[in-house]
């Protein structure tokens, strides 16, 4: 599972680094990912979370993949469900405190249909940053003494050759994709990331491939007046597509709040019958839309208007 | 429950024991649900220098009455913040010995502290899987613990199914053997009591019970034997102060039903 | 060195962290650093150097102080000169490689009358971030087989217990002092950077106690609106002085650029004679000076003017 | 030197030859004077797409004419960058392998490309204290270099007093035995001779003569023995484009007096 420093070098130092226009559509940016891939997805439960490109991944009919998140919501329930994933890496997964234990992960996980791999939040996060410094691991303290680091068999413990403390080695970890939604990103892939960051930046760093999906395209200009403002730098970037409203139902700070009540139908729907409920959902809203427009009309303009309304709402005060 | 005038729910008992469990001026690391109502509880009660930090990476934000976010991780939990940083970040605070104290929900806890949000039954086998351990297991692995849930025999354990977030693990000294040398469990608030744990042993102990609340009724709703003294004291009930201020944040009741 | 886990939580822990008014002046601050503890300097080279604050403590007579900076400029030559330090940890330490060799650390060094202590530039960095972060260490690729790792005996290699390679381990560096100079900041000690941030983030964090100077103090509230720009967290702060032109005779990104004029004046000063040189600099322009605003007056106004609208460019494009 | 039309100053020639060793779409990390100078140049001239790196944390700047920076620390750096990133994060680009090429100036090396920024004699007891290593030794043990240096006899020495920055470290296998397992020296850019490093004992050869230079030229003004194919070529002298662009850059002969 960790990559040897030369093969990380040699993926990376191969991948065309330059400053070029790497804008596309959904459905071009699926050829960046190749089923049994690791994916990993940005933002964190329902916040930023790369929609549009995981439903363009459903519809493209992905298999296999192994998805990690921070914190899996919603979509894990659909990554399952589809067969577009059948592993996923997490330190949570459900749909969301409010609505309860999600009833798709339950049958998927007790009935071993598929894998929902727990590691501390904390953990997941150092990976990532190690996966971002190429370095081979991070050194943390937390996690020892647990039953979750003892599901786990790549944990090394030590004895700190400073001070003599315990300490944990967890290892790093390099998606072969990452999949990450931003506010605003040049056509080179420059993107910057308003309010939270979730493990977004450590996340681009280590990646092999990135496909970063944008509210909006700006020009590099823009970018060039502050660049103290890009969070992911260009040549981490693959593609770049613009998707707005590319998180719906979720969240994406400062431009909408999720669609509460779009998620409450789909908790109701998958309550009693799970499998069913998630069927008729990716058929409704997955699979029988034209293009991402069409899904968003069907989720409909009322609520996503309410829903951009509350999201800008967080810069009146 | 025998509290006299019972004008209030479990959970807004909950909400009001544990927002009293904070110090004004303390760095809190909040999850959602009670801890996040709470905390913002305290704030507007007796500790309005209270700092609260959510696991998504806010520090410091004031939550608008009416409008609590449905997780840690929403623009919601990021008003009128102080700053936002990445989740890593965040969670490294806890690490630095920056935050006062962590303070969560739980679904299942034992004598020890430790807490399971895991497995119901074998982690092989499980008759439910639950969500995982979110930021629990790093929070309570680095920093001082303060736990709410209504005490019931079948979350109050002898020993948890699995231990997610770590309390005193099998007592004495094996949380800090396992490598935790720093935090642990302080204070574990119920509808029924407020628990502590002892010293040397890291079994809990009865802190203080609500008014009308017997010792008994505590043991009777515990899995395990708890440590009660004799003279052990009474918590004040809820003021009405108090319960207004609850209900002007959740008006909707989204956490306290 | 390496500060062990347990008596940097307690030194944390009992640390006042709340949200509390810290505005102070320079010389109040000084009370926050006590002789032979070990200051980390914010900035880099000749940019965003807490100038003012070394100006205090230097008037303040503070004595046998241990320094880290990433990179060491003029400020190296009058911390040595006014035996304010005799020991820095950098990794470069001149006055600008336009002005050629310090004259005044070649005096001092080579005499064994200071310590310059020689570290990679990363490795300093990544020693500050493992105080950062509360672990004893950080992992790193660099360094190794040369002799600037030979010269230092508190370094640790290796072999990854995950990928089987050599790794060098660098010890956390958790400064009992820092001092940062920023653009704006909030009384409590919330800062906003703008441009290039340096190590000055890790550093703070990684710290026991932290004086801000700012260019300005704004209010909490202009903090709230934009979070998500606020850099350091005021629980890290003990103390924020209002201090403009705080970095002169060098810069603070987008509000002056380096007073060259001074820098080549100071230069020639000690090219010669460096001893002579620096110390009727010091005697001039630290000692002489009633406040800061006279040190300001006697580098005088005009070259101010003409640093602040250089500095200010930077937004014109 | 005995270029004829010798209508360049020595810095000039290094600059124009260092440029042209960029490739167009590289990622290059920069040191301060001649490499940044040269980087610009190589992109207003054949590799506009040259993406700059330098170590005060600036990803993808316009170093604007006549504004040279005199450190890379400088918001002079940062003018229409695409990013800045703290000075750690921007060393790390190196350490996961995002850059193409570090380079650097030099004033001691020796056979086996190891870099002295730091002693002259011995380091407990030095003639000379010199600033230290800054970026060099993170950027040569972390990603393949070329270095720009005038070549001496003073400066070209068998075996340098210290180690600042790792080329081949005592040839062969060393450098990779040491834990340096990527990168290494891959060319010297002088104001003589394109120089490279024999693949199996990481020794160094002459790659091509400048205009009118001899081997036996280049042999003298080195203090050890080059590897010299009787074939070298030669490279071709500064266009007048190439010197009339540097000129622009730098019209104060800041880097190029």
């Amino acid at each position: 599972m960790t990559q040897d420093y030369l093969s990380l070098r040699e993926q990376t130092q191969s991948r065309d680094r330059s400053l070029r226009d790497k804008v596309m559509t959904l459905e071009e940016a699926c050829d960046f990912v190749a089923d049994g891939e690791h994916v990993s997805l940005g933002g964190s439960t329902a916040s930023r979370t790369p929609f549009a490109m995981i439903w363009a991944l459903i519809r493209a009919r992905k298999k296999n993949l192994f998805f990690s998140r921070s914190i899996v919501s919603t979509e894990g329930d659909l990554i399952f469900a589809s067969g577009v994933g059948n592993h996923i890496l997490t330190s949570w997964f459900s749909q969301g405190i409010v609505w309860g234990v999600s009833r798709v992960m339950r049958h998927f996980t007790e009935n071993r249909l598929a894998r929902f791999e727990e590691w501390s939040h904390m953990s997941i996060g150092l990976r990532y940053r190690a996966g971002a410094m190429g370095v081979p691991f991070m050194p943390m303290r937390s996690m020892m003494g647990s039953d979750v680091a003892g599901q786990l068999d790549n944990l090394k413990e030590m004895t700190c050759p400073f001070t003599g403390e315990k300490i944990l080695l967890v290892p790093a970890l390099n998606p072969d994709v990452a999949l990450i939604h931003v506010q605003r990103c040049d056509p080179y892939g420059n993107a910057q990331l308003d309010g939270l960051t979730f493990m977004d930046i450590d996340m681009a760093m280590a990646a092999n491939r990135v496909i970063i999906t944008t509210e909006r395209i700006i020009s590099n200009d823009q970018i060039r007046r502050r660049p103290d403002q890009t969070r992911i730098p260009f040549f981490t970037v693959d593609a770049v597509v613009e998707a707005p409203y590319g998180c719906a139902p979720h969240e994406c700070f400062g431009v909408y709040e999720p669609l509460f009540s779009h998620m409450d139908y789909y908790a109701e729907l998958t309550r009693k019958e799970p499998m069913e409920g998630v069927k008729t959902y990716l058929d409704e809203y997955f699979y029988a839309p034209k293009n991402w427009t069409e899904y968003l009309e069907l989720i409909g303009l009322e609520k996503l208007l309410d829903a951009a309304r509350r999201g800008r709402s967080i810069y009146d005060d | 429950m025998t509290i006299e005038t019972k004008n209030f729910t479990a959970s807004e008992l909950l909400c009001v024991m544990s927002a009293r469990a904070l110090e004004d001026g303390q760095v809190v690391f909040a999850g959602v649900g009670i801890p996040l109502l709470a905390a913002t509880l305290a704030q507007r009660l007796h500790a309005p220098g209270v700092t609260i930090l959510f696991e998504g990476g806010t520090i410091g934000p004031h939550v608008v009455p009416g409008q609590l976010p449905p997780t840690t991780n929403e623009q919601r939990c990021t008003r009128k913040a102080n700053m936002l940083v990445s989740i890593t970040e965040v969670l490294l605070l806890l690490q630095r010995g920056y935050v006062d104290v962590g303070f969560m929900g739980g679904a299942q806890i034992d004598q020890y502290g430790n807490l399971n949000s895991s497995f119901i039954g074998s982690a092989d086998d499980p008759s439910v899987r639950l969500p995982g351990t979110g930021g629990g297991n790093d929070i309570s692995s680095l920093t001082r613990m303060i736990v709410a849930m209504p005490q019931e025999k079948r979350r109050f354990v002898e020993s948890v199914d699995f231990i997610t977030s770590p309390g005193y693990i099998r007592g004495g000294t094996s949380r800090r053997d396992s490598g935790l040398i720093a935090g642990g469990m302080y204070r574990v608030v119920t509808d029924l009591a407020i628990l502590g744990f002892d010293d040397d042993t890291g079994r809990m102990r009865v802190e203080a019970l609500h008014p009308g609340v017997t010792p008994e009724q505590a043991q009777e709703n515990t899995g395990f034997e708890l440590i009660i003294d004799s003279s052990v004291g009474t918590t004040e009930p809820p003021t009405e102060e108090e319960l207004a201020a609850l209900r002007h944040l959740d008006p909707d009741k989204v956490y306290t039903a």
